[in-house]
């Protein structure tokens, strides 16, 4: 029997393969116990790095994380897989830079390749005024200590030979902002390797578990009903995405979030000829190569909230119009797939990490179409804030009670550009 | 008064094969809330040397003289007015146009506020002499754009 | 594409229309809280399952519509004219 | 090479009097019209089609149609051309896709001998350290990417689109899906029928003898039926949301977009026949029983010379008689459906030798053709939300509960002879004819003026069960093979998946990529399916499918782009601009001239003689009623009641929560018409704001709205002589500066076009005139007063030399010089705050920031250095803490041609915004500059002086 966890290793792996014996399993079952420290709702990425970091950097392994379906199956699996931490205001920036330097460790970390290839992002301006909202983010980048510039047309071209830069009417290329730490990950790995990175720390993780209920006494929460049983516990962290309002509901808390669907997809492999990250506001697109040849197309969300993740037409049609504005020479390219997922947008397209109104119930929610970039770095706060019970610096203007005070975050200011 | 010009400045009408593009933009087109009652919302009636049409529940659109009623504006100038004549002309607005064109659901007299080539416009289905035809109405700055796409279309 | 029937128009695809949101009502604002005037422009039901809320028939009669929609299934129940439901 | 083409077959496809030249890897071939790539090349003696993805395995011919994984090639600059299905055409270039350095010899075939090592997963367990090699790894995997080239300088290829109105729309063109279109048009419906090949017919093509007479006489009746409308080559890619239906039509490369509202869908997809898992099943020899029927009974081309068969069903049965009509030596036939039959290997170097059957039995065969059942292609059904269902029995899923609006017809939903087929298809068409008339004659009554048709019998027609045939369930043999071909993913791997907890099938899917290739588990996908359920101890249908999402069938991205373009909007005097050697500038939806060629002359022209702008983009409404009043209350910030006709007022709109969301001019021309202006860009979204509020907020006010941005071409007359320029072309109207005074409209007449708008506003800080004149004429006026003003120095200018006049004016843009969280008091407009009114938009949110004060403000800032422009967006800096800290940010600036110097506007954080104080600005080179805060936002003519002369 291999000592658990097996270490992955290019030498491990070699002799597996030799000895033709089998790895143990990357994460166990468990039955559900009566009671557990925290309960995390949502084994996606948020959740399950949550858990790890309460393991690994606060010794909090009495957990329990609790997915009703399969690890990874909402957003976490169903996103573009890009980061970046070129964001408009200083703390958007400041967060999702913390997010970019786990990403670059967490290979390591997790003893998993995640596969983060950073092979730069690039947002395209077709406009002056988009332009200034690049110079804008680079501006402010460049005070935090973010590696970012708006480059020329010209520079475009050198870096991604496939984007037209002619002289079109409709859609000029006026410029662009570069930034060159920005890249793509393996989006289930990260999720796997959380999964395995928490597991091995103690962490009980449970698929097929549903949450039907929270259980509050007072101002308090104690425990959880799920389709297993009832659960005791005194914190529950509501880490769903598309579902977090009816979660929180649950508790008798309201959330300034509406689901919509973001729809995604992605090509026919073919030879690679992109390297970077492209992404255009204007045309509500943005296109990555991956590894295996394949562009990945993502958009803006759908026009109407709704919980369903059947995808349109029209997203497909609207997708390849925009992606051929910017390179006209791939319009014998095949799509091959189209799939949705579930976004919950608050009114400030800022994400809410904190308490709530009910001691013990914290959510880590509202992520709109950030949530996979912000996975670890929003996993590590949250498991701070749980463990310490004081809001670190990072997340602290991400408070719920922002909305009450009319206090929004400041990337509503230019809010124009995703991905 | 100097003469009218129209959006449509190359040309004034074009073969498209199997049906025939004019640019009508001169029509003068009023906007009126009161005065054409008993015609039924989705409908165009010819009455005297106008057409009447109804695409919203209080309002109406004039083509021809000014209406006589106490409030009018003028939408002359507003409006270009493309005509689409012969027969086909039903599958060539078929491929910019997601109305069901057919005769049961827009038969000769049906009109409806719609897109086409993604402007919204009025359509109305005015046959001429018999002859399979449709008025299209939109906003002037839109009209160029949307008579390239139904030449493309062709 | 969903199909929308406008009261007015019949059948029409959506993308004639453009989606204002669930709906809401408006605080007086002579004796509004910020608590209550910012639940107004920020706190949703966000109800998986029917919902009511509000279209404009942007591109056809320029109605705004009240519509019953279910977030789930996209399945829609019932629209009517905004000024239906003020009478 | 030797051919193997058959003497002429009954049913065959292919025109031997019109031969085709083309090039397979450079190499000259020939074949017939009506041949596939495929079919040609093998006719052709060619045995090698493509490498695999991971192990770089030679593959050949495996289903001889459209999804076959192993046929993808390359044709000229289109990659991933399924041979199996695309048609040959004169002169066309064919090489094989990623190979290297040739097909014959693929040096990554190396992989092979290291692939015990390249486990599912192995990627995530390996190359973990040192992180500093981790990019090469990376750069070195990609290159083993799948699939063809793409040339970026391929000239789009983008195709027109249609929309259709179908009341039934058939997916399938088999003998169900043709009965079941010929059933619902003598119903009364009008039909699409959809068929993936090109011709109709489905497996009844391909049939033998047996299969000519039944589809002779379909295809008989469907020509002679006008209601049907047949596409053929075409594929419905996907089901959506109430019905709306893609389908692709494909023309040789070319694919064309139909968007179809259906009334009800039939799918009648039949059956996809799947591939076998044992060791060698991915060899060039073994086929599937289905293209050996093809390749003989389509193409007339010899599969192989001794052939094993492995059959567990009448499929395979055919294909044995297909074998021996075409002569092809039968060494054997193992009938699976026998247990004790069992298929153990395919065994061969690079190509099938032998075949071992049960006890260790081997027996020397080219070809091996296997025929061990069906996937049910249930893809536009799980998009209507279906579940398909397990029949153990039958050995494959089958369509579980079926919206109201899509019905299946045939093999998709059992089997039998083809009359039974036939029939069940006729069954199905006659409800969907039904359904879809009841839906028709709905919407008939719901449209205004649509004509009502008959009333449709409610009485649904009971559609008679066809029952799935029993089949073994086989899907795995005793060794280990592929189940995804396109993948490379073996049973092994997706048995170690679950052995290692990735134990669900969508992770286990995730895990090994089963299914997520170009033929997304079409063919195997119920092999891994089932491969799964034994590695987990679970069953079939515990275990499920995973979900098929759309499109059906892989899109050209030109098909879906289509030729819509967004479309742009033209002023009136566009043409003008255009010759005088404007460049144009793309703003919004309109293409506008940013200058004529020197904007810093242009601001000094107009500042000292008269300059002309064509400002027609920006937003213009109508306003009637009697409570126009009440309305402009309500919607601006400021006061409206004591507006006099004549007058002209500044206003600023802001949202409920306080944000500043557009502003503009608003005439009152007489005592209940109003004309008001708005930005460009905001003219659409103020004009719906203004109908939203009256709509569902104040029913009962007297208003009515009419957006006339485009009745209106609007130029601005600015500068000193601008009056007198005026005055030579205006007429029925006094411009004195007593009777006409700044802010002030009139209607007049202008070059003799009468009801002009004449509004006397400022927004370039200088004596100007907004000359707003019926579009018709918009070109006229224009030109008459470029030539009355011919010696006052008149001279077009454009939107950069307007940018570079508002700022010296310090008048700001919404947008530009706000943003999405800038509330009115932080734009500096507290001025025009009415909070005494009973009510207004946003006005709770603009009441409270009075009182707090607000958090930033927008100021007017000059560097200390007049020579240096800080570039918008450029930071203010706390250049007083250690660390910078962002305070502001410039968000306007321009050199000044009129001043000689730069100048700014910038948001900065309240306490820093005080007149007089001087501020670090951040430039983006890095270098730090000093500004001054002004008192006010204006830089030049603070007092207005040349504005109100």
């Amino acid at each position: 029997m291999a000592r658990y966890p097996s270490r992955y290793s290019a030498l491990s792996l070699l002799r597996k393969g030799a000895t033709r014996s089998n790895w143990p399993r990357a994460w166990r079952h468990h039955e559900l116990k009566s009671s557990y420290d925290v309960v995390i709702i949502g084994g996606g990425l948020h959740g399950l790095a949550t858990a790890y970091y309460l393991a690994r950097n606060h010794g909090i392994t009495n957990v329990a994380v609790l997915e009703k379906a399969y690890i990874g199956g909402g957003g976490s699996g169903r996103n573009t897989a890009i980061v970046r931490s070129n964001y408009l205001t200083p703390e958007g920036s400041a967060f999702y830079d913390r997010s970019v330097q786990l990403y670059e460790g967490l290979t390591e970390d997790l003893n998993f390749n995640i596969m983060f290839e950073q092979r730069g992002h690039m947002t395209l301006a077709h406009n002056d005024a988009s332009l200034r909202t690049m110079r804008w983010r680079a501006e402010v980048n460049k005070l935090g200590g973010i590696d970012s510039k708006v480059i020329s047309p010209a520079e475009v071209k050198e870096l991604a030979p496939a984007i037209d830069i002619s002289d079109r009417p409709r859609y000029p290329i006026h410029g662009a902002l570069w930034h060159p730490p920005g890249g793509i990950v393996r989006h289930d790995a990260v999720v796997w390797g959380y999964a395995r990175g928490a597991d091995a720390r103690g962490a009980h993780i449970h698929q097929g578990t549903e949450v039907t209920g929270i259980d509050v006494a007072g101002d308090r929460v104690i425990g959880v009903q799920t389709s297993h049983g009832p659960v005791a516990t005194p914190i529950v962290i509501n880490c769903t995405a598309g579902w977090s309002t009816l979660i929180a509901d649950m508790a008798g808390v309201q959330l300034p979030i509406t689901t919509r669907p973001l729809q995604a997809a992605v090509t026919e492999p073919v030879q690679p000829f992109l390297d970077p990250v492209i992404v255009s506001g204007t045309l509500h697109v943005y296109v990555s190569q991956t590894a295996r040849g394949e562009l990945v197309f993502g958009a803006s969300v759908d026009p109407y909230s709704s919980y369903s993740s059947r995808g349109s037409l029209g997203f497909t049609e609207g997708l390849a119009g925009h992606v051929l504005e910017l390179m006209p020479g791939i319009s014998k390219m095949r799509l091959l797939r189209q799939w949705a997922g579930l976004c919950d947008m608050t009114p400030d397209f800022g994400p809410i990490i904190g308490p709530t109104p009910v001691d013990g119930f914290y959510v880590d929610v509202g992520w709109g179409t950030y949530g996979f970039k912000a996975g670890p770095v929003a996993g590590e706060q949250v498991a701070a804030m749980v463990a310490t019970g004081a809001i670190p610096e990072l997340i602290a203007s991400f408070g719920l009670e922002r909305f009450e005070e009319g206090a929004l975050t400041a990337e509503k200011g230019a809010a124009a550009v995703g991905h | 008064m100097a003469d009218f010009q129209s959006p449509i400045t190359a040309t004034s009408e074009a073969d498209l094969g199997s049906c025939r593009l004019r640019d009508e933009s001169h029509l003068a087109k009023w906007r009126i809330w009161e005065g054409a009652s008993g015609l039924a919302l989705g409908t165009a009636r010819h009455q005297g040397g106008s057409l009447v049409v109804a695409v919203s529940p209080a309002e109406w659109i004039v083509i021809g003289d000014k209406p006589n009623v106490d409030d009018v504006v003028d939408m002359t100038h507003v409006r270009a007015a493309l005509r689409l004549t012969g027969a086909g002309a039903r599958s060539v607005l078929e491929r910019v146009c997601a109305l069901d064109l057919d005769d049961s659901m827009t038969p000769d007299g049906a009109a409806a506020r719609t897109l086409v080539a993604g402007v919204a416009t009025e359509l109305i289905r005015d046959d001429v002499a018999g002859e399979l035809s449709y008025l299209l109405l939109m906003s002037r700055s839109f009209a160029r754009s949307v008579w390239n796409r139904l030449e493309e279309a062709a | 594409m969903l199909v929308i029937v406008c009261p007015h128009c019949g059948p029409r695809n959506s993308n004639e229309f453009s989606f204002l949101g669930e709906r809401s009502s408006r605080p007086a604002v002579a004796t509004t809280t910020p608590d209550e005037w910012r639940r107004y422009l920020y706190t949703k039901d966000n109800a998986a399952g029917s919902q009511l809320e509000r279209w404009f028939h942007v591109s056809g009669c320029r109605r705004f519509l009240d519509v019953e929609r279910d977030t789930v299934t996209n399945e829609i129940r019932s629209v009517r004219d905004v000024a239906e439901d003020a009478r | 090479m030797t051919s193997h083409r058959l003497p002429v077959q009954p049913g065959e496809l292919i025109d031997r009097d019109d031969l085709v030249d083309f090039r397979w890897n450079g190499v000259e071939h020939g074949g017939f019209a009506g041949d596939t790539i495929a079919s040609a090349l093998a006719a052709g003696g060619v045995e090698v089609f493509s490498r695999s993805f991971k192990y770089r395995r030679p593959r050949g011919i495996l289903t001889a149609d459209f999804h076959d994984p192993n046929l993808f090639v390359q044709v000229g600059d289109e990659p991933n051309v399924r041979a199996g299905h695309r048609r040959l055409a004169p002169g066309m270039n064919v090489t094989a896709q990623g190979t290297w350095p040739s097909l014959e010899f693929d040096a990554r075939a190396a992989n092979r001998i290291v692939g015990r090592f390249l486990s599912p997963g192995f990627y995530y367990k390996t190359f973990i350290s040192p992180a500093s090699l981790r990019s090469t790894y990376q750069r070195i995997l990609r290159r083993f990417g799948a699939g063809g080239k793409i040339d970026p300088a391929t000239p789009p290829a983008h195709a027109g689109k249609r929309f259709a109105h179908p009341d039934v729309l058939v997916a399938g063109g088999g003998p169900a899906g043709m009965a079941a279109a010929l059933a619902a048009s003598h119903r009364g419906a009008r039909v699409m029928l959809v068929e993936e090949n090109h011709r109709l017919g489905g497996h009844l093509l391909y049939g033998g003898p047996d299969a000519a007479p039944p589809l002779a006489e379909l295809c008989a009746q469907i020509e002679a039926d006008d209601a049907i409308e047949v596409l053929t080559d075409s594929v419905v890619s996907g089901r959506y949301d109430h019905n709306w239906v893609g389908v692709v039509e494909r023309h040789g490369g070319e694919e064309h977009l139909v968007k179809a509202r259906a009334k009800c869908l039939v799918v009648a997809a039949g059956k996809i026949e799947r591939p076998f898992v044992f060791a060698g099943n991915d060899l060039p020899g073994v086929m599937l029983s289905g293209a050996v029927s093809r390749l003989i009974n389509l193409y007339s081309v010899a599969p192989g010379t001794r052939v094993v068969v492995a059959t567990a069903n009448e499929s395979g049965d055919a294909a044995i008689a297909d074998l021996e009509r075409a002569g092809v030596e039968v060494a054997e036939v193992a009938d699976l459906r026998r247990s004790s039959s069992q298929l153990v290997r395919a065994i061969g170097k690079g190509k099938l030798e032998a075949v071992e059957l049960s006890g260790g039995r081997k027996v020397e065969a080219d070809l091996l053709v296997t025929a061990v059942g069906w996937t049910t292609p249930t893809s536009l059904l799980n998009m209507a939300g279906d579940r398909p269902v397990y029949d153990p029995a039958a050995a494959r899923f089958l369509p579980g509960d079926l919206p109201q609006d899509v019905l299946a017809a045939g093999g998709i939903v059992g089997d039998g002879p083809v009359e039974s087929i036939v029939e069940h298809g006729r069954f199905v068409g006659f409800e969907a004819g039904r359904r879809a008339l009841t839906t028709r004659a709905a919407w008939q009554r719901l449209t205004p003026r649509a004509e009502p048709s008959d009333e449709v019998a409610a009485e649904s027609t009971d559609i008679p069960e066809l029952p799935a045939a029993g089949h073994p369930e086989l899907f795995a043999g005793p060794t280990d093979g592929f189940v995804d071909f396109s993948e490379d993913v073996k049973g092994s791997d997706v048995a170690m998946a679950v052995a290692e907890g990735y134990d669900s099938m969508e992770l286990a899917k995730r895990y090994t990529t089963a299914t997520m290739g170009p033929i997304q588990g079409k063919l195997g996908g119920v092999n891994a399916v089932a491969v799964h359920a034994a590695a987990a101890a679970a069953t079939i249908e515990a275990t499920g499918t995973t979900s098929w999402r759309p499109p059906y069938a892989p899109i050209t991205l030109g098909a879906l782009a289509g030729v819509d373009e967004d479309p742009v909007r033209y002023s009136p005097m566009h043409d003008w601009h255009v010759a005088n050697g404007a460049t144009p500038i793309v703003a919004g939806q309109w293409i506008r001239p940013d200058h004529y060629g020197d904007p810093s002359r242009e601001v000094l022209n107009t500042r000292s003689n008269v300059g002309i702008i064509d400002a027609s983009p920006l937003g213009k409404i109508d306003l009637r009623g009697r409570d126009v009043t009440k309305l402009l209350d309500f919607v601006y910030t400021n006061r409206w009641e004591s507006l006099r006709v004549g007058a002209v007022r500044y206003g600023v709109m802001c949202a409920e929560d306080g944000v500043v969301f557009d502003d503009g001019v608003t005439a009152r021309l007489e005592a209940d018409r109003y004309y008001m202006t708005t930005t460009s860009g905001g003219a659409g979204r103020v004009w719906n704001w203004l109908d939203e509020w009256l709509q569902t907020s104040f029913p009962t006010w007297d208003v009515r709205t009419t957006a006339v941005t485009d009745g209106y071409a609007a130029m601005n007359v600015a500068g000193p002589r601008s009056r007198e320029l005026l005055e030579r072309v205006a007429s029925e109207v006094d411009l004195s500066a007593e009777s006409f005074a700044y802010m002030n409209g009139r209607v007049a007449t202008v070059a003799g076009v009468t009801d002009c708008i004449i509004l006397r506003i400022g927004f370039t800080g200088e004596l100007s005139y907004e000359v707003h004149v019926p579009a018709g004429y918009g070109l006229h006026v224009w030109q008459s007063l470029l030539d009355a003003g011919s010696d006052l120095g008149i001279a077009p200018f454009g939107l950069e030399a307007q940018r570079i006049m508002r700022l010296e004016k310090g008048h700001f843009l919404v947008g530009q010089d706000t943003d999405g969280l800038t509330k009115a008091h932080t734009a500096g407009v507290g001025g025009l705050i009415k909070v005494d009114k009973a009510d207004f938009s946003g006005k709770p949110e603009l009441l409270w920031e009075g009182e707090s004060g607000a958090p930033r403000r927008l100021v007017a800032l000059q560097p200390v250095d007049g020579s240096v422009v800080p570039p918008e967006a450029s930071q203010i800096v706390d250049s007083a803490t250690e660390v910078s800290r962002t305070i502001g940010r410039v968000t306007s600036s321009r050199m000044s041609p009129t001043l000689g110097r730069s100048i700014c506007l910038a948001i900065v954080d309240t306490p820093y915004g005080e007149g007089g104080a001087t501020l670090t600005v951040r430039l983006p080179e890095g270098r730090d500059i000093a500004a001054t805060v002004l008192d006010h936002h204006v830089h030049l003519d603070p007092e207005g002086e040349r504005l109100r002369g």
